[in-house]
């Protein structure tokens, strides 16, 4: 590299790539196989959820909303109706919101073992990809056999839940729990413990406790940094005031400590579900819930999956939602990966995009797509700008 | 610390600051900031460390009302303390965070493309979800852009 | 610290079955009885409030007033709208809408098969025949 | 005229014959690395059909390209790698062509596929292929000096650089693979390199860089590229069987030994993580390297102590 006009190599990842099974754009430049800066650009994937929910019912925008993201599609469904029963003034049944929480953390298992699964493909290690993916079909059987789907499960509606636990779905629920933890346990041998894939992972896409202080990274890359920040321990909603569970923390910031927290706050989950079977509250499983919602506007927020997901609900008092912000955890942990790879390896760039559990479907919640193109009125659009890439690079 | 004293702490940063103060449900404060005053605001609470940034939601009221508003909400363990900045439907800016909370950038593209409102001094202006030929000066989240329905949407059954 | 620290683990995969479901051949996994497959619709006790279909967040119901005093209604469900969420069937005071646990494998080359009509056979004669009547002026 | 030297080209050993072994042997590899994943894996026939099917699909030429490069460094990956095939003890029979010397001429037309695969993606202009052809030369230069090395070490005990010289010297003695453990060892992990395995995949490593140096290349281009790889694997598992594993001297040890071996290098392939190319590099020219020169030590040691 001699001056200061050397031409940058970018590789651009996506929208169609390998390492994504989403689409979205990022563009890397490349120095040799040394990253130097980033930039990213979604949107591959809109749907209009935020504008759609607008035109819906309060109760046709919990179906709507539940299809933001496939793997914690409960997660959205849950804090949806949280928010809305505030807002209404009605509070779900115990036993409901017991009910909520196991699916909660049945789904927290389905969606880091996906992440375990994801990431070792990410790394070449598909040995335990494919592992990790067949133990998660038990909970993906159990989630089946409780709500009769694996995923969108459509367990809530506004005012409680629709499904209740009998004697068969305990049974299966702890008897897989049982099998899933000897599995994680083994799992968790296997990432701290493999040479190789240590090799791949320790070190990798380290971010201090400041960093991830700084950039306000949320959900399991924060707590594999030394940030104490989980919702259901700061802010217990649901049963987590009564049946708490312990936040789980790793200090080395790297793809390790992520693998690490995962695997250990789902035994955290399977604790956790195993005291709310046991002691799941009696009573009604749903309240009746008004058409109309008084107008005012909250904040629900719980932590899903991959880290604390926030809607920002607005009623005007009639039977529409007035506004509904979708802010998913990915795109607010996306600015780690764009700062963060920067002076990586180009073949850590899959594993440091992984390491967030970058969902995109999350993140293209917002927008129409449609095309006014038709008329040729449409503007020069914005290729051009799209040339000048970089917004992060370090000099 | 508890919820209330976090907040406690936030009014004291930057009360003075701030025009209005309300709040609309339990751990929650909303301060009216005037968008001059937005930086100076937001720089005191990333000086003292308090919370991150969680979202910046856009949020139109109407064409009747004429106001677009824009709400910084910032977290720190159970408190949210959201500032509202409320602006003119016509020229709505806001000066960006993004150099104090660098992170900022992706919640003011889409800020930026959603509602129109142009946060000034942003790095990278360019479209965050909105594809490369949808036409200028329509923003998608406004109250008056009306959803066009494809010609092959079903239509909601009708009773006879 | 170990190098291969799987290996006993592939080893003993060689002899264990193999995880793989050769859907739709070979052994099936039983049908939870939970899920929720097609709409069915009981016309005897509906009332005709039609809650089912306004809370539809896919447009899927239709409830056709046959004859209102005598509550003679027919129901006409879009299989390929619905996203199966069961709202229609928490919405139903009366319970005549339930979801079939046996009905879930459709598939085919139109939408025509996945519009279902349910109701009784002369209330159903008797849409069909207003249908007919009508669709020559329907809007082109 | 003798027909002879054209049937040994064209059908037995080399040809269709080596061919046809190198799809059975893809086959038996990707059901093992599957059953050890415990999945079901592909069908015998299922290579042989990717085959065909490539072969009957249009080959697209990408703009950007000399097309003569293009179209003729399959057919040249693919003429070396069935040459190479002629200079084997080829299912337990006598080499069909022996010269002294033809060690070399064998590892060199190994080589020539990996350069010719290398040529191809810096052919191209896609970034992907340029990415996944540097790693294809950088992973060469690394792995092949050891596994030269390696291979040498019973050459030197034998006295002789010529492949058959070779197998029959050890056929009859104790496996070579037990007192030179560590060369063998190199050789096989070399053959994995080689043949660009998990996990020294690297170059084509599709969660990085799509399918490296041939992600251009479809239709017969790439359906010759692929036998070429299943051509080289045959021929790399008979010499490190013929070399370390006491000699091919019929079609069933043959069978038995290079299956054997085939085993192992899949039960590798599923061990381990894919390694990055810093880390390959590193491992190489760090460990494989010298391993492979103590071990070359030893065995002159052993030879000038023993004659």
């Amino acid at each position: 590299m001699t001056g200061p006009h050397v031409e940058k190599f970018i590789v651009p990842i996506g929208p169609q790539h390998p390492a994504l099974k989403e689409p979205a754009h990022f563009e890397f430049s490349v120095d040799g196989e040394t990253v130097t800066s980033a930039s990213v650009r979604f949107g591959y994937v809109h749907r209009g959820l935020e504008k759609g929910a607008e035109n819906r019912n309060w109760a046709q925008a919990l179906y709507l909303l539940e299809r933001v993201c496939g793997i914690c599609s409960h997660a959205h469904s849950t804090v949806y109706a949280l928010g809305v029963e505030r807002l209404a003034g009605v509070s779900a049944p115990p036993r409901a919101q017991a009910i909520r929480q196991i699916l909660l953390e049945l789904e927290r298992i389905h969606s880091h073992m996906l992440w375990v699964g994801v990431a070792a493909h990410e790394a070449g290690y598909d040995t335990l990809f494919m592992y990790s993916w067949r133990d998660r079909e038990t909970v993906m059987d159990i989630l089946e056999s409780f709500t009769g789907n694996r995923v969108n499960y459509s367990a809530n509606v506004l005012g409680g839940v629709k499904y209740d636990l009998g004697p068969a779905q305990a049974d299966s629920i702890l008897s897989g729990l049982d099998y899933l933890e000897k599995r994680l346990h083994y799992y968790l041998n296997v990432v701290n413990n493999d040479e190789s894939f240590l090799g791949r992972t320790r070190g990798v896409g380290t971010m201090t406790t400041e960093e991830a202080e700084n950039l306000g990274a949320i959900g399991p890359v924060v707590r594999a940094s030394g940030v104490h920040r989980d919702l259901r321990v700061d802010a217990p909603y649901l049963m987590y005031a009564d049946f708490p569970v312990t936040m789980i923390t790793a200090t080395a910031g790297d793809l390790q400590a992520r693998f690490v927290v995962r695997i250990q706050e789902l035994f955290e989950s399977t604790r956790n579900i195993r005291a709310l079977v046991e002691h799941l509250p009696e009573g009604e499983l749903s309240v009746r819930f008004p058409r109309k919602v008084r107008a005012g506007e909250t904040v629900s927020r719980i932590e899903a999956p991959r880290g604390g997901l926030f809607y920002f609900i607005k009623s005007d008092g009639s039977e529409n939602p007035f506004r509904v912000k979708v802010r998913t955890p990915s795109l607010r942990n996306f600015m780690s990966v764009i700062v963060g790879v920067v002076g990586h390896q180009l073949a850590d760039v899959p594993m440091i995009l992984a390491g967030i559990d970058p969902c995109f479907s999350c993140n293209d919640r917002t927008v129409i797509v449609h095309r006014e193109g038709s008329d040729g009125s449409a503007p020069p659009s914005e290729s051009d700008s799209r040339k000048d890439s970089s917004s992060w690079s370090k000099p | 610390m508890t919820t209330e004293t976090l907040l406690e702490e936030a009014v004291q940063l930057i009360g003075d600051k701030a025009g209005g103060q309300s709040v609309p449900e339990p751990g929650r404060i909303d301060l009216t900031v005037e968008p001059a005053r937005l930086l100076e605001c937001v720089n005191a609470l990333t000086t003292a460390h308090w919370g991150y940034l969680s979202a910046i939601t856009g949020l139109d009221l109407g064409p009747q009302d004429g106001h677009l508003e824009a709400l910084y909400h910032f977290c720190q363990k159970a408190a949210v303390l959201t500032l509202r900045v409320s602006l003119p439907r016509d020229g709505a800016v806001v000066p960006s965070v993004c150099g104090l909370i660098p992170s900022a950038t992706l919640f003011e593209r889409e800020l930026m493309e959603m509602f129109g409102i142009v946060c000034e001094g942003t790095p990278d202006p360019r479209r965050l979800f909105l594809s490369d030929d949808w036409p200028q000066g329509v923003y998608p989240l406004r109250k008056d852009f009306i959803v066009p329905v494809p010609a092959n949407r079903p239509e909601k059954g009708t009773a006879e | 610290m170990k190098i291969g620290s799987m290996l006993g683990e592939i080893f003993k995969s060689v002899f264990r079955k193999p995880a793989t479901v050769q859907y739709p051949y070979g052994d099936r996994q039983p049908v939870p009885e939970r899920l929720r497959g097609t709409v069915r619709y009981n016309p005897e006790k509906c009332t005709g409030c039609t809650l089912c279909m306004m809370d539809c967040p896919a447009n899927a119901i239709e409830i056709v007033t046959i004859d209102k005093p005598n509550k003679r209604f027919i129901m006409r469900f879009h299989a390929d709208r619905c996203t199966y969420c069961a709202q229609c069937v928490v919405n139903c005071r009366f319970k005549c809408i339930e979801m079939s646990n046996e009905e879930w494998e459709r598939a085919a080359l139109t939408r025509e098969p996945f519009t279902v009509t349910y109701g009784r056979d002369e209330d159903i004669q008797k849409f069909l025949e207003r249908t007919s009547l009508a669709s020559p002026q329907e809007k082109p | 005229m003798d027909i002879s030297p054209l049937l040994k080209m064209l059908v037995f050993p080399g040809g269709l014959t080596l061919i046809a072994l190198g799809l059975l042997y893809e086959y038996i590899d990707r059901k093992l690395v599957a059953r050890f994943q415990n999945r079901i894996g592909p069908r015998v026939l299922q290579p042989l059909a990717d085959t065909i099917k490539l072969l009957a699909k249009e080959e697209v030429i990408p703009a950007g390209v000399i097309p003569l490069f293009f179209v003729s460094l399959p057919i040249i990956a693919m003429a070396g790698a069935l040459t190479a095939g002629l200079y084997i003890p080829m299912a337990g029979f006598a080499p069909s062509f022996a010269l002294p010397g033809d060690l070399i001429i064998t590892v060199f037309l190994l080589g020539l596929l990996t350069i010719c695969i290398g040529l191809a993606g810096a052919n191209t202009g896609d970034r992907f292929s340029l990415l996944g052809a540097t790693r294809t030369l950088t992973q060469l230069f690394s792995y092949e000096a050891p596994f030269l090395l390696a291979l040498l070490c019973p050459a030197i005990l034998a006295d002789s650089w010529q492949i058959s010289v070779v197998d029959q010297s050890v056929t009859g003695h104790v496996w070579l693979a037990l007192p030179l453990f560590i060369g063998f060892f190199v050789a096989v992990i070399g053959l994995m390199g080689k043949l660009e395995l998990a996990p020294f995949d690297a170059p084509e490593a599709e969660s990085e860089i799509v399918a490296g140096a041939l992600t251009e290349y479809s239709g017969r281009g790439l359906a010759l590229f692929r036998l070429g790889k299943d051509v080289e694997l045959v021929i790399g598992l008979t010499l490190v069987s013929a070399f370390y594993l006491g000699g091919l001297s019929n079609p069933l040890e043959f069978l038995l030994k290079t299956l054997g071996l085939l085993v192992v290098v899949a039960a590798l392939q599923a061990l381990f993580a894919r390694l990055r190319i810093d880390q390959v590099v590193g491992l190489w020219w760090r460990l494989g390297a010298l391993l492979a020169l103590v071990q070359l030590l030893i065995v002159v040691i052993l030879k000038g102590v023993i004659l």
